[in-house]
């Protein structure tokens, strides 16, 4: 394990809430380029992953680095500015703001107006929904808007590293493809993506590689393919 | 010796806290002069307690020192609003009570009490002077009133419109105001219109001086007349060069003026107070002083003091002779004409308006 | 009535109202940051002009005569502290009591105000008794029949009107307008979308004390006079300014502050013998158009979804 | 010693050294000796809930509810015979008594319902002052007056419905400020209720006894406020058991539906505006009764009682008991009362050090002294 | 009686510029289980506010075992016999979990005072009843969450929300219920779960009649015995299971298999 490793890794993580503890020994590395997916069933703690590479929930112990450099427990928004975005589990939205606004905090560090446009247009080519919807007050959104806009304004960041958290949830069949075909086209663009579903048939689909957690223990990884055939997948989701 | 334990209560936070202050330390200033006095037979201990100029507040302290035993003796009260609450329970449980500011008459005169005396006048009197005044060498003939709604307030309207119209002056128009209002503007805009040569004011400092300050901002150019309560370097101090020409009535000379006046100024100085006397330190001085000579005299027992604080005639302070009549009420202050000059109060009769170098607005 | 006179009612009108209307903004940004009431606002508003009127008589004992430094002085002395203040109270007071009930935040402000409230009064030399406030604008009045046009007012209202369009563009065209208002709907995801959290909350508490600063010294300026309970009936009037308009609003806030004080000048108009009932009458309004219009004259038009 | 038997123990510690403590502190009059006193128990309330005895002791307490009702009740009477010389003493027991009961009003209000009320002193103002008038020009008994204070109490606030029930969150605050502060200014410019000054009132009779003269036992003399103490522990009891008695039934159900989330509620059939009218109603009601009581208990009633910071004070109990726990309205409302009076020693200084200490034990407790449990309808009750 | 339990006409809900139903007529058969699919935004969960009272359509009609309750407000509907689950959970976190499912009895319960207050005995019994009731209820989801009664709602997990949000809306003992999505956010294994805790309950309850929102296919092929599509506001197409996977309209606007 080299230091200088350019993706994301986790060494080691411990992260409880007061007093229950979630995560155990976790240690998980993104490769860059890549889409790195967690599996596990609900209260496994993957969005309690999520929570501890953000800061948000920092760990008690383990260390969390990205491109080499040590982000254990960096204030959160110095995370998103070393280049890490996230679309949050529940979409979180903020409510009484427009779609557009919306989008526009997503890239919140960018300051160039060209570019933000830029990056409004691509997001609005992918969700045209959003683009009829520039003034609407996104808390009336349906849940399927809502989870489009959440997308949106992750990818408005334009960032090397995507953490995505159950962006399928409440989607149509037909969306829920969409979503992840954008989900391909974004690592495409060379954005690295650490994804977080309960959707196991097309999550290993898009995915490349895998890790696989049961009460807050990494129980299997490797590559999807492996882990299609894994006793533990099977066992975590199709018992 | 004996220590006695005496109480004083006054506004000691809220807006009126620097006439409440200036009282406590005064009668502090009189029991550490007191004490020291090694001829002197018990030892007395002073109680402060706040009543912040508020009636509910008052009658809670009033209850807490008339009800403690060891306490032999009250001095209340700045507030005529809180005094008159209060009565009752000074009375219910017998205790002696000089009160060292407060000028509704009916508080000594509401109901006749073994128990409630007062060096402060009344502002009956002051009233009557104003007015006279006023309308004869003055000859200012419209008026118009601004006076807090408080029974202080209130009170004062009262005896003075009542005296303006036995000395044929007009009342045009009167404002009750709240007492911590802030703008007035609307009510002063309003009297441009009624075109008075003169104002009344009734009520205490805070708003005396707002009123006046605003009262330059719509160019109103009447005069402008206080009472007692606006009378003491707070308001000076507040109002700056727009206090100049300000007449008001109170009950004593300056302080300078009194039998007393330099000894107590002295005495004051020396103790380093944060904070000035203002008016009516003198009368807590004095009726402090009163309390204990009453209680060397009787010894510390309730029901001997009041009788005894019934007898008072001709007795000797600083602000001059105490005299008590049927109803405990101090005969002898004499209403002076106060009027700003340069910044300080000045008796009306030493200054350069009395003189005639300067003139009342309008005169 | 005299045309002058009416024009004199709607002038102080005017004055009142944007005094208010700047107190409110202040309210409607602490409740737009963070959802809280800072019930201190008032009491930093006097603060705020005690440290202006404790600058100009320090200048002024050095010799400094021009009113203009002086003026800059005062202003900047009084914002800047409260500026730095409220910072301070949000950092150790509003911020670490985010997850309790709102009411303790309430409670806990209110205090704090008592705490600024009481130490004017106990430390600031005599600051019991109302202090006189220089004047410090330039007196020239104008006069149009009984209507009288101060210099002062008219700058006071100019520079008023003009610090609330700021304001206003401020929250509503920036970036850091932007930010503000993601704050207030979800802290945690505003973090993650890369805001600075803390800091977006001190600014706010700061912008919005220094606002009450301003207001705070354009009130001595127009009154002359300053006591530290100045701050109290301003706190509770900005507060239902902002409210009656549409908290989070600012033209909410703009528009309460104006209806307020033409409430309570019509009062005086209106019941020329019952003046004192002007309050009655301002307050009763406020809640009979808080019945019809539940959410604010300018309220969120949203419906909840479920 | 079985575990229940021993948290019981500590139960009944933990009421019988607070009394203790209290009678300490009442009688205090030197500041060093108090203020040892106050800092004492701030530790030791520290100590008690970082070891968990707090707890366990409150535990122990709702599940013996009954017999710890008893000692509570007995520890107020041991007030009563300690200080039942001391007139002021029982004045302040009193007025700490009739406080409770408005912040039990209030508490219904807020930490059931979710009504705010920022108008506490008001409605508790109302009270007063319909006692004061209907004593002084009415003969109808003291009793009935109590009631009718309530009643005139709840209907005045009546007036407010509309406006608080379309209303939410800081809306609702405002409409209940700004009564608070026109009820006050009202009553300043108002002549007839007596202005700025306020009215006397006289003392209470019930059935021809005058509860204002002093009760001479051989050689002991009772003070007279004695009797009110009593009257005002029957009521906060009463009101005491009103309130409690609600928060275990489907009334404090649909309540606290009702303050969470009003949709949801709505959707299953809860009819808010019943519900929030009756709090609103009760809550304010209460108020009545103890300000009626009040008046009749302190002889005066004036505008300054009732200001708007009277009712923040009072909101400030609730909070700091913590919300929508009764329990802890004693406790806070004691501390919020008794502090800035017993604080007379260091006059100026007072409201400067009670802020202060108000601003330290919300940092420290921001949940208030008391959090708000679960609810347990039948308490003692466990399934079989 | 007629056939179905619920019928709209017409319905039109617009919101300011939007329209989320577009003239919507449709029938829900009594003792059916009824997949709602469609888009997302399509109108599915405003029908639900739409029907239950929490928003009032801006035009047609609503009938309810015959009664237009159109215009109701949300409280005399459910009385009426509709109860719902919420898309986004709206449980009282802080209160205990029988108090959650006690929010939904509330009907049955008596609020009087008199009874709250003095007659203490009765209250007991009443709570006791409800108590057995809510616990048997509660088992058929779940064994453990039935000893967790008296836990505060917010100490547990997501599925166990969900169970407790459906006993909520089945305790009361309605006629219609209606489900927003109550397998967001669960695997398959959750979800198949509480799938077979939903057919056991109505297997209990005779006559019950479900509406599910759902956009998990094998769910909805499992369960329902008939279908509907919504599409901008308006009824794409109705049928079973099979029959609307095969229609060209729905692949293409909400399945995406073309
Ligand atoms: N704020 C919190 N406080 C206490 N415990 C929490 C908190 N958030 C989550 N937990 C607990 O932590 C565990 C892991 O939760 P987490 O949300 O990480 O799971 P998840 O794998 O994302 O599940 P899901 O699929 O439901 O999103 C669960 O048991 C949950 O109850
Ligand atoms: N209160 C509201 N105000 C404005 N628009 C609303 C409101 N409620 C819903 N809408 C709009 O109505 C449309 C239908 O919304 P609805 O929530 O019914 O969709 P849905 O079918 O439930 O979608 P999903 O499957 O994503 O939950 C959406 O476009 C939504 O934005
Ligand atoms: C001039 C003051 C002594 C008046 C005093 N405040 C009173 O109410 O009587
Ligand atoms: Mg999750
Ligand atoms: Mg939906």
């Amino acid at each position: 394990m080299s230091i200088h490793h350019r993706g994301l890794q986790l060494n080691n993580i411990y992260t409880a809430y007061d007093k229950a503890d979630v995560l155990t020994d976790v240690s998980i590395q993104v490769e860059p380029g890549k889409i790195t997916c967690i599996l596990g069933s609900n209260g496994s703690g993957k969005s309690t992953l999520i929570r501890s590479i953000l800061s948000l929930t920092a760990p008690r112990s383990g260390n969390i680095r990205f491109e080499g450099r040590d982000i254990t427990r960096l204030p959160t928004h110095l995370i998103n500015q070393a280049g890490i975005a996230c679309i949050p589990e529940g979409r979180k939205v903020f409510p009484k703001m427009t779609v557009e606004e919306n989008l526009q905090i997503g890239a919140y560090r960018e300051s160039r107006a060209g570019v933000i446009r830029q990056r409004l247009d691509e997001v609005y080519e992918i969700f045209p929904r959003l683009k009829e919807r520039t003034k609407q007050l996104s808390g009336t959104m349906s849940g399927g808007e809502q989870a489009m806009l959440s997308i949106g304004r992750g990818l408005m960041a334009a960032p090397k590293l995507l953490l995505i958290d159950e962006p399928s949830l409440g989607l149509s069949p037909l969306f829920v493809k969409e979503t992840f075909s954008v989900i391909q086209r974004i690592n495409q663009l060379g954005i690295s993506i650490l994804l977080v579903e309960q959707n196991v048939h097309q999550t290993l689909a898009v995915a490349h590689y895998g890790y696989v957690l049961m009460q807050g223990r990494v129980v299997a990884s490797g590559s999807t393919d492996a882990l299609r055939n894994s006793e533990e997948v099977k066992q975590a989701y199709f018992a | 010796k004996d220590t006695v334990k005496i109480a004083f209560i006054g506004p000691l936070t809220g807006s009126n806290s620097a006439h409440g202050l200036g009282g406590r330390n005064s009668a502090e200033l009189a029991v550490k002069l007191h004490n020291g006095d090694p001829k002197s037979k018990y030892n007395f201990s002073l109680i402060n307690l706040d009543d912040e100029c508020k009636p509910n507040v008052g009658v809670q302290v009033a209850t807490k020192a008339a009800t403690d035993n060891s306490i032999m003796a009250v001095i209340p009260h700045y507030c005529s609003s809180v005094a008159i609450a209060t009565v009752d329970v000074y009375h219910q449980f017998g205790i002696p009570t000089v009160v060292w500011a407060a000028v509704l008459p009916e508080i000594i005169y509401g109901q006749k009490t073994k128990e409630m005396h007062r060096v402060s006048a009344t502002l009956v009197n002051q009233n009557k002077v104003a007015a006279q005044f006023l309308t004869g060498p003055q000859k200012y003939k419209r008026w118009v009133a601004i006076y807090d709604t408080t029974d202080y307030g209130k009170s004062m309207f009262k005896y003075f419109s009542q005296f303006l119209k036995e000395n044929g002056g007009t009342m045009l128009g009167s404002f009750g105001v709240g007492a911590d209002q802030q703008d007035f503007n609307a009510e002063l805009t309003k009297i441009k219109e009624l075109n008075p040569e003169i104002i009344y004011f009734g009520g205490l400092t805070p708003i005396g001086i707002r009123v006046l300050k605003q009262m330059e901002k719509l160019g109103i150019t009447a005069q402008f007349q206080g009472t007692s309560g606006i009378v003491g370097e707070a308001f000076v101090n507040g109002a700056g060069t727009l206090a100049e020409g300000t007449v008001a009535m109170y009950d004593n000379p300056p302080v300078e003026k009194l039998p007393g006046g330099k000894f107590f100024v002295e005495k004051y100085t020396q103790q380093k107070y944060n904070e000035p006397p203002e008016a009516y330190g003198p009368y807590a001085y004095s009726a402090t002083t009163l309390v204990m000579d009453t209680i060397e005299k009787v010894g510390p027992n309730r029901k001997k003091i009041n009788e005894e604080l019934g007898k008072v005639k001709n007795y000797d302070s600083i602000v001059g002779k105490i005299s008590f009549d049927d109803y405990g009420q101090n005969i002898n202050p004499v209403t002076t004409k106060y009027v700003v000059q340069d910044g300080k109060w000045l008796d009306w009769n030493d200054s350069e308006y009395a003189s005639g170098k300067r003139k009342l607005k309008g005169r | 009535m005299d045309l002058g006179l009416i024009g004199q009612y709607v002038w102080n009108g005017l004055m009142l109202g944007v005094i208010y209307a700047m107190v409110a903004v202040g309210f409607t940004l602490f409740f737009g940051v963070l959802d809280v009431i800072k019930f201190s606002h008032g009491d930093v508003l006097t603060l705020g002009v005690f440290v202006g009127l404790a600058s100009y008589l320090g200048l002024h004992q050095a010799g400094v005569q021009s009113p203009v430094v002086l003026l800059v002085t005062v202003v900047f002395s009084a914002i800047a502290s409260m500026a730095v203040l409220g910072a301070v109270i949000a950092k150790f007071f509003v911020l670490p009591l985010r997850s309790a009930p709102p009411f303790i935040t309430l409670l806990i402000t209110l205090m704090i105000g008592t705490v600024i409230r009481e130490s004017i009064r106990l430390f600031y030399p005599s600051g019991s008794n109302p202090q006189s406030f220089p004047h410090l604008l330039p007196t020239t009045s104008y006069h149009f029949g009984q209507f009288i046009l101060r210099l002062d007012t008219l700058i006071l209202i100019l520079v008023g009107v003009l610090v609330i369009y700021l304001v206003n563009l401020l929250i509503n065209r920036t970036k850091l307008g932007l930010a503000i208002r993601a704050v207030a709907q979800d802290g945690e995801t505003a973090r993650i979308m890369g805001i600075n959290f803390e800091m977006i909350v001190l600014l706010t508490f700061g912008l919005g004390s220094g606002l009450a600063a301003l207001a705070g010294v354009m009130n001595g300026l127009y009154y002359n006079e300053v006591n530290f309970g100045t701050g109290l009936m301003l706190g509770v009037i900005g507060f239902s300014a902002a409210v009656i308009g549409g908290l989070g609003n600012i033209y909410g806030a703009i528009l309460g502050g104006f209806l307020f004080a033409a409430l309570q000048i019509i009062g005086v108009v209106a019941l020329p013998f019952a003046s004192a009932y002007k309050d009655v009458v301002a307050f009763g309004i406020v809640i009979v158009l808080i019945g019809f219009k539940p959410t604010g004259l300018i309220g969120e038009k949203i419906s909840e979804r479920v | 010693m079985s575990s229940t038997s021993k948290n019981l123990t500590l139960s009944i510690g933990g009421v019988l050294l607070t009394t203790a403590f209290a009678m300490r502190a009442m009688a205090a009059d030197n500041q060093w000796l108090l203020l040892a006193l106050l800092v004492g128990a701030g530790l030791a309330a520290f100590a008690a809930t970082r070891s968990g005895i707090a707890s366990r002791a409150e535990q122990a307490f709702s599940s013996h509810h009954h017999l710890m009702h008893g000692i509570v009740l007995l520890a107020f009477l041991s007030f009563l015979v300690v200080f039942h010389e001391e007139h002021f003493a029982l004045l302040m027991l009193s007025t700490v008594l009739l406080y409770a009961i408005v912040c039990l009003g209030l508490n219904i209000q807020i930490g059931y319902c979710g009504v705010v009320n920022f108008a506490g002193a008001a409605f508790f103002g109302i009270g007063s002052y319909t006692a004061a008038v209907l004593v002084a020009h009415t003969q109808l008994p003291h009793l009935l007056i109590l009631l009718i204070g309530g009643i005139a109490s709840a209907a005045i606030g009546g007036l407010l419905l509309l406006p608080v029930l379309r209303t939410r969150g800081h809306y609702a605050a405002l409409v209940t400020i700004a009564f608070g502060i026109l009820f006050r200014t009202f009553l300043e410019v108002n002549d007839t209720l007596g202005g700025p000054q306020g009215l006397k009132v006289a003392g209470m009779k019930i059935f021809g006894w005058s509860l204002r003269e002093n009760i001479e036992l051989g050689d002991i003399t009772i003070s007279f406020y004695a009797n009110y103490a009593i009257c005002a522990l029957i009521l906060a009891a009463l009101a005491f058991t009103i309130t409690k008695r609600l928060e275990r039934s489907w009334i404090g159900l649909s309540f606290d539906a009702v303050r969470i989330d009003e949709t949801a509620a709505a959707a299953f059939g809860i009819n808010i505006r019943r519900w929030k009218i009756t709090a609103f109603m009760l809550g304010n009601g209460f108020a009545g009764v103890a300000g009626a009581f009040f008046a009749m208990m302190t002889g005066f009633v004036a505008p300054t009682n009732f200001t708007f910071g009277d009712s923040l004070i009072l909101i400030s109990i609730v909070v700091m008991g913590g919300i929508g726990n009764p329990w802890g309205i004693l406790p806070a409302a004691a501390l919020v009362v008794l502090l800035p009076e017993k604080l007379q020693a260091i006059q100026e200084y007072r409201f400067l050090l009670y802020a202060l200490a108000v601003i330290l034990i919300l940092l420290f407790r921001p949940d208030g002294l008391f959090p708000r449990r679960l609810r347990s309808y039948i308490p003692g009750w466990s399934s079989k | 009686m007629s056939a179905s339990i619920l019928q709209c006409r017409n319905l039109t809900m617009r919101f300011g510029g939007l329209t989320a139903l577009n003239d919507l007529s449709l029938d829900i058969r009594r003792g059916e289980i009824l997949g709602l699919l469609g888009p997302n935004g399509s109108g599915k969960t405003t029908f639900f506010n739409v029907v239950t009272g929490i928003y009032t359509a801006s035009a047609g009609s609503i009938a309810f075992e015959d009664r237009e309750i159109g215009q109701l407000p949300a409280q005399k509907i459910y009385r009426a016999g509709i109860t719902r689950t919420f898309q986004r959970s709206r449980l009282c976190l802080p209160l205990t979990i029988f108090d959650n499912i006690m929010i939904g009895n509330h009907q049955h319960l008596n609020h009087g005072f008199w009874f709250n207050l003095i007659q203490r005995k009765k209250l007991k019994q009443q709570f006791e009843e409800n108590y057995e009731q809510t616990r048997q209820l509660v088992t058929t989801f779940s064994k453990s969450l039935g000893n967790k009664l008296f836990d505060a709602a917010g100490s547990v997990n997501m599925i166990d929300r969900r169970r407790i949000e459906i006993c909520r809306a089945l305790i009361s003992r309605p006629r219609l219920l209606l489900l927003d999505e109550p397998s967001a956010g669960m695997t398959h294994e959750e979800t198949r779960e509480l799938m077979d805790d939903i057919l056991a309950v109505r297997e209990r309850i005779a006559g019950l009649t479900i509406v599910i929102i759902e956009h998990e296919m094998n769910v909805i092929e499992r369960i329902t015995d008939r279908c509907i599509i919504f599409n901008y506001g308006r009824k794409l197409c109705e049928g079973t299971y099979r029959e609307i996977a095969a229609n060209a309209e729905v692949q293409e606007a909400y399945l995406g298999q073309s």
